[in-house]
């Protein structure tokens, strides 16, 4: 069982995809022989071709819009946009056309494609290199969002989203690429859609995180421990949709919930899960409800994303002062 | 300073606005039975023009795009097209859809807000009509990627307005197509006119022809009422693409004889004189007039054409008419092949309260 | 004092602010000659001229970044997209430029741009013309988010929008632009910006809504007082920030809060307003937070908006189902 | 078929790759002194590129986007431009904007990730680096039409590389400027390379100065490693521009001599031969063989060049490395000139938790 990184995980499943099913496609900016700037698809290209395996030019609404015209004909499109800020001039194509192109012809012309996309920041990169847009596709019917939080994650979502007929939205958190590594066995085996998954099993708060903070929110849930506050931890991981019934059932045992992510506060994905907490647990509740999050600034130049990026200590504030309200 | 490179961009006419040859008749000119067919299907549209616009008049259709003035245009794209190619369409191009099978139902069931219209039971690979300006043209450049991965002898046909010429994604979506010489055609439909926006402040370019080279694909310009020179233009278009020679920029120029759509009015922008001048040069008559001094055509032949399609428009107005009607699912049914659990209860919801919304 | 329709206020604004201010400049698509496809800038270019009022070619990306072009000399543009389902490719930049000049430079270059839009449904117009997209806007620190819901606010809130020396999106209720007339004195007085308005008070429960929606819920709120049920109603008007203080003092009082909006459910902004009193007022709730909606479906063609947009029943059902709560 | 419409693309080169003049020289290169600057400029910048990749190399800088190959291009823009113009760079043209008065202790500061590093003392009203490839261009088009509608005679300038040619935005803006005759210059860097992507993958165009022939624009390429030339061009495209004629695209063909940025490796992808013979054509040596034959320069003017520019590029590194510390209220300070209410909040949050944040 090989011992990889997430991107190597990543390289892995996109390997499998390629090699098992012919249609599927990869396209995206230096993901050819220069195997992606994170090196995700590295030597695919020369594993299968220029063709299947393509460096497009430099576009990202042409990416977008050539994954729909390559999938309407029933190819598999696995797209790479660079760095999430550069998604915007795919934004058109994703929701405009992507989202909708099943719906507006009846099931006629479908778009089986991923869009995959590192996630927010922490690695001392250039402006907009460092974003954490989830909220802005979440938001639209017709897509899914994933966003592993280890290897063995990162391959079998990724598997499952190539797998899946419609369009999914794969957010690879950039700081995890290569944090840790971890055996991932290369069975070709995907993981469920949809789901979210309980890491940590606890009785006090219900901690509720995706992408990179999962590893901060495990280190906070350590600290708790250590001052015996017993935290259930939840990998979101399936972004939209969401699986709020997991969420319940976790408050529903805690009474508390906090909800970390990386992106800005104002109207986050973190708003979604309290509000629906708000409407169908509201009497489970035995605290109020404490996102921490990003702040509604814009992402800050990397001298100051250790400032901007949320830590284990406001996590682990943030817990201690549900158990206080 | 020494030339490094060198352009140009040829013009194509076959037919004069009294309907005269004036340059060497490709065979399908002397082809009766072609000839009746194209001038047919350019009739059929313009009376299905002029229904769906009194529909829309009478409360009986929403929003429509008409496509008076066009026909020459698409009709001739369409003839030159094969079945197995696909067409990304932008909303008027009726009578390119119309001969690839789309039926005249189908489009009176769009333009009533109803998604089913865009299930053609006609050319299933084909792009259903493409609101958002511009954003078609790399749908076809992906399209003629997968024809080109897969070696099929097939080509991509994308429409686009000489409005939506000045949306990047046109110029992305050429780009590519040169990159790669993918088998494809971008046909500028030059009516003069982007709603309100006549083409001299859409662009600096003389022509539309031109908008390629500098991706580096090359462009021909032809009149647009002239089914002869377009229908001419896009099957050389068709034949190098399909050869693998790479894409082209076709620009047929034409006029927009109606509002930009039914909700437009454009005698508050349009000169009433180049209005009445563009009918001087309108395609039809030009047509027939061609196809009767070749003997082609006759005024019996005429009458009976034109009952003809009165009849198959009643019959689609008819069949639009009393399509089965939608329920709430309708919103739910086609958003993913594996729903979210989730979806469910919405679904629900809105069986509860169907049609009750503000409008 | 003229009476007009939303439409006209904000004719009314547009032509004072032209007049007012040498360095204001609308751009857009057939807003000249024309007037602009529901005629709000009618007239304007005769008076104004064809530099001032001008026509762009067709591209919103090209509206977004000539605006901040301009806007970067000390313009101060107001740019029309013609429907908010085009607004799109105007994103990137919105987000990565509007939104930034001014803290990327230290306030070196500044933004003032107005980016007009009609928002939301009801017209029976075709695909795209019916969106309720604020949600991607107000997710961006650096944006104000406005939405009138009268031809009064219309005219005060455009002028607060175009006298901010920052960007503001300015979203108009496309089904209110002809639905009614209001007296609206052209005083060239502004409205302050950041504040939601409490249309009506009431004891037992609180709505929150904003743009067309405000007329519905309205309504809704007669239907329940006729059944003894007092309704607070809350315009919110400015969509971002959000005035939570003063959401949250109506719910202080009233201890029930239904949020309409006609925006898709998921990561709306109501899951904003509804987290935010799960944080910091859960215990003056008396009942689950109640979020009445558009589904989570790619907005329909317009056969089906009837369906689509939510209606008067639903706002009552939802106000009572709090009452029981 | 009639052709309608021609283009031509030319070319202009006034050094060659010795140093010899081949060509009609402009009067700048006959006066000592101006030669001199420009040398100097591109010596400076130089050094600084490798002092800043050091800096990178030792954990002293972030990621930063090397010049090394680019400095004729560069400095021969800044020479040709007036002050009261405006800049649009991407993010390499340091040779442009340290002519325009950009410090190199703020260009260390930008790569630190530091935003004061874009408060330029210098010119004020030039654009800060863009990272959004393409997203520059259409702010120039604004900015020129600033000017236009203010009769004010200054132009503003864009630069953008080969691959950002592909962006859509790009296109759009020469379309805009093409239709207004906005006072603008397209620069586009012709380096071989977008990251890993060759010229020949990135489009079918033959040369990037045809980019504009579809929107109407003209183009000229030149010898971008011959300052003599990409001068002589941007002053006469900037004099167009100046005079109501309109916009231009300018390509200058360089080459990239170092790796994208300290965080790529182009060893990777490209050819070390292709590397080699490009050295061979690098535009410092053949300016200062130039400037030798005239007589303008000599092995002590080098000496004294090269240790006045260490001397600048170590106070620049002293004054970026002891710039005060950034507090965590920096986030917050420039969002808005009348900030809402509520962030305030936040702010202090922020200042509770300052640095602790994963990295
Ligand atoms: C992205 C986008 N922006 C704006 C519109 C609104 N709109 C619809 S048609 C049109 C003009 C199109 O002109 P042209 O491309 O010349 O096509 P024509 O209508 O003349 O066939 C505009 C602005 C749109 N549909 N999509
Ligand atoms: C919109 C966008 N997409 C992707 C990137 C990532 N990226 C940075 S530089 C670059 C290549 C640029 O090549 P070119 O335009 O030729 O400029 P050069 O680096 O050669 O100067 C890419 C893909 C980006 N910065 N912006
Ligand atoms: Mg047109
Ligand atoms: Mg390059």
């Amino acid at each position: 069982m090989p011992r990889v990184t997430l991107v190597e995980g990543i390289n892995l499943a996109l390997a499998r995809a390629l090699a098992d099913d012919p249609d599927v496609v990869l396209i995206g900016e230096d993901i050819g022989v220069n195997g992606g700037v994170f090196r995700a698809t590295a030597g695919l290209q020369q594993r299968f071709g220029a063709l299947r395996v393509q460096d497009t030019p430099l576009a990202e609404g042409l990416i977008g819009g050539m994954a729909v015209g390559m999938a309407s004909q029933g190819l598999k499109v696995v797209a790479e946009i660079q760095f999430m800020g550069f998604l915007y001039p795919a934004l058109d194509q994703i929701a405009n056309h992507m989202a909708r192109m099943r719906n507006r012809t009846r099931g006629r012309l479908t778009c089986p494609v991923v869009m995959r996309m590192p996630h927010g920041g922490g690695i001392h990169a250039p402006e907009h290199h460092s974003e954490s847009l989830e909220v802005l596709l979440a938001h639209h019917a017709g897509l899914r969002v994933l966003c592993p939080s280890s290897p063995a994650r990162a391959y079998g979502l990724l598997l499952a989203a190539i797998r899946d007929p419609d369009p999914v939205m794969f957010l690879e958190p950039t700081r995890l690429y290569r944090l840790a590594k971890q055996d991932v066995l290369d069975d070709g085996r995907a993981l469920p859609l949809d789901e979210a998954v309980v890491l940590r099993e606890g009785d006090d708060v219900t901690l509720v995180t995706w992408g990179a903070m999962v590893h901060d929110t495990l280190r906070a849930a350590d600290e708790l421990m250590n001052e015996k506050i017993s935290c259930e931890v939840i990998d979101l991981s399936s972004l939209s949709p969401i699986d709020h019934d997991t969420i319940l059932e976790s408050v529903g045992h805690t009474g508390r919930l906090v909800i970390v992510h990386e992106a800005a506060r104002n109207a986050g994905l973190g708003a979604e899960i309290a509000a629906t907490v708000a409407e169908k647990a509201l009497y489970d509740l035995l605290a109020p409800v404490v996102r921490v999050t990003g702040y509604d600034t814009v992402m800050p130049y990397f001298a100051m994303e250790r400032s901007y990026i949320l830590s284990v200590a406001r996590i682990v504030d943030a817990a201690k002062q549900t158990l206080q309200g | 300073m020494k030339t490094i490179a060198q352009f140009a961009i040829g013009y194509e006419q076959l037919l004069d606005a009294e309907g005269r040859a004036c340059g060497d008749l490709p065979p399908f000119a002397n082809d009766a039975d072609a000839m009746r067919r194209m001038y047919s299907m350019m009739v059929l549209c313009r009376l299905f023009d002029t229904k769906a616009i009194n529909l829309q008049r009478t409360g009986r259709l929403g929003t429509y795009a008409p496509c008076t003035g066009h026909e020459a245009t698409h009709v001739a794209v369409g003839a030159a097209m094969r079945p197995e190619d696909v067409l990304c369409p932008v909303y008027r191009e009726y009578g390119t859809q119309i001969w690839r099978g789309v039926t005249l139902t189908e489009i009176l069931t769009y333009w009533a807000g109803d998604e089913r219209g865009t299930d053609f039971a006609g050319p299933r690979e084909d792009f259903p009509w493409c609101v958002p300006i511009g954003s078609q043209t790399p749908h076809a450049a992906g399209v003629a990627m997968a024809f080109k991965m897969r070696r099929q002898p097939r080509c991509a046909v994308a429409y686009i307005g000489d409005g939506g010429t000045s949306q990047g994604a046109f110029h992305e979506a050429i780009n590519l197509a040169g990159a790669h010489r993918l088998p494809v055609v971008f046909v500028v439909v030059n009516n003069g006119w982007a709603i309100s926006v006549p083409v001299a402040q859409q662009t600096a370019a003389q022509t539309f022809a031109q908008k390629g080279l500098g991706n580096g694909v090359p462009g021909v310009q032809c009149d647009g009422n002239d089914i002869l020179a377009v229908r001419k233009v896009m099957e050389d278009a068709l034949e190098r693409a399909r050869s693998g020679e790479g894409p082209t920029v076709v620009e047929a120029v034409t006029y927009r004889l109606s509002d930009h759509t039914t909700a437009d009015d454009a005698s508050r922008y349009r000169p009433q004189g180049e209005l009445d001048a563009a009918w001087q040069r309108e395609p039809l008559l030009r047509t027939r007039r061609f196809m009767e001094q070749r003997g082609f055509w006759d005024e019996s032949r005429e009458a009976a054409l034109r009952a003809d399609c009165v009849a198959q428009i009643e019959a689609a107005v008819h069949g639009y008419q009393n399509r089965p009607a939608a329920d709430t699912d309708h919103m739910f049914d086609h958003l993913f092949a594996h729903p979210p659990a989730a979806l469910g209860e919405q679904m629900l919801t809105a069986r509860q309260y169907g049609k009750t919304g503000s409008h």
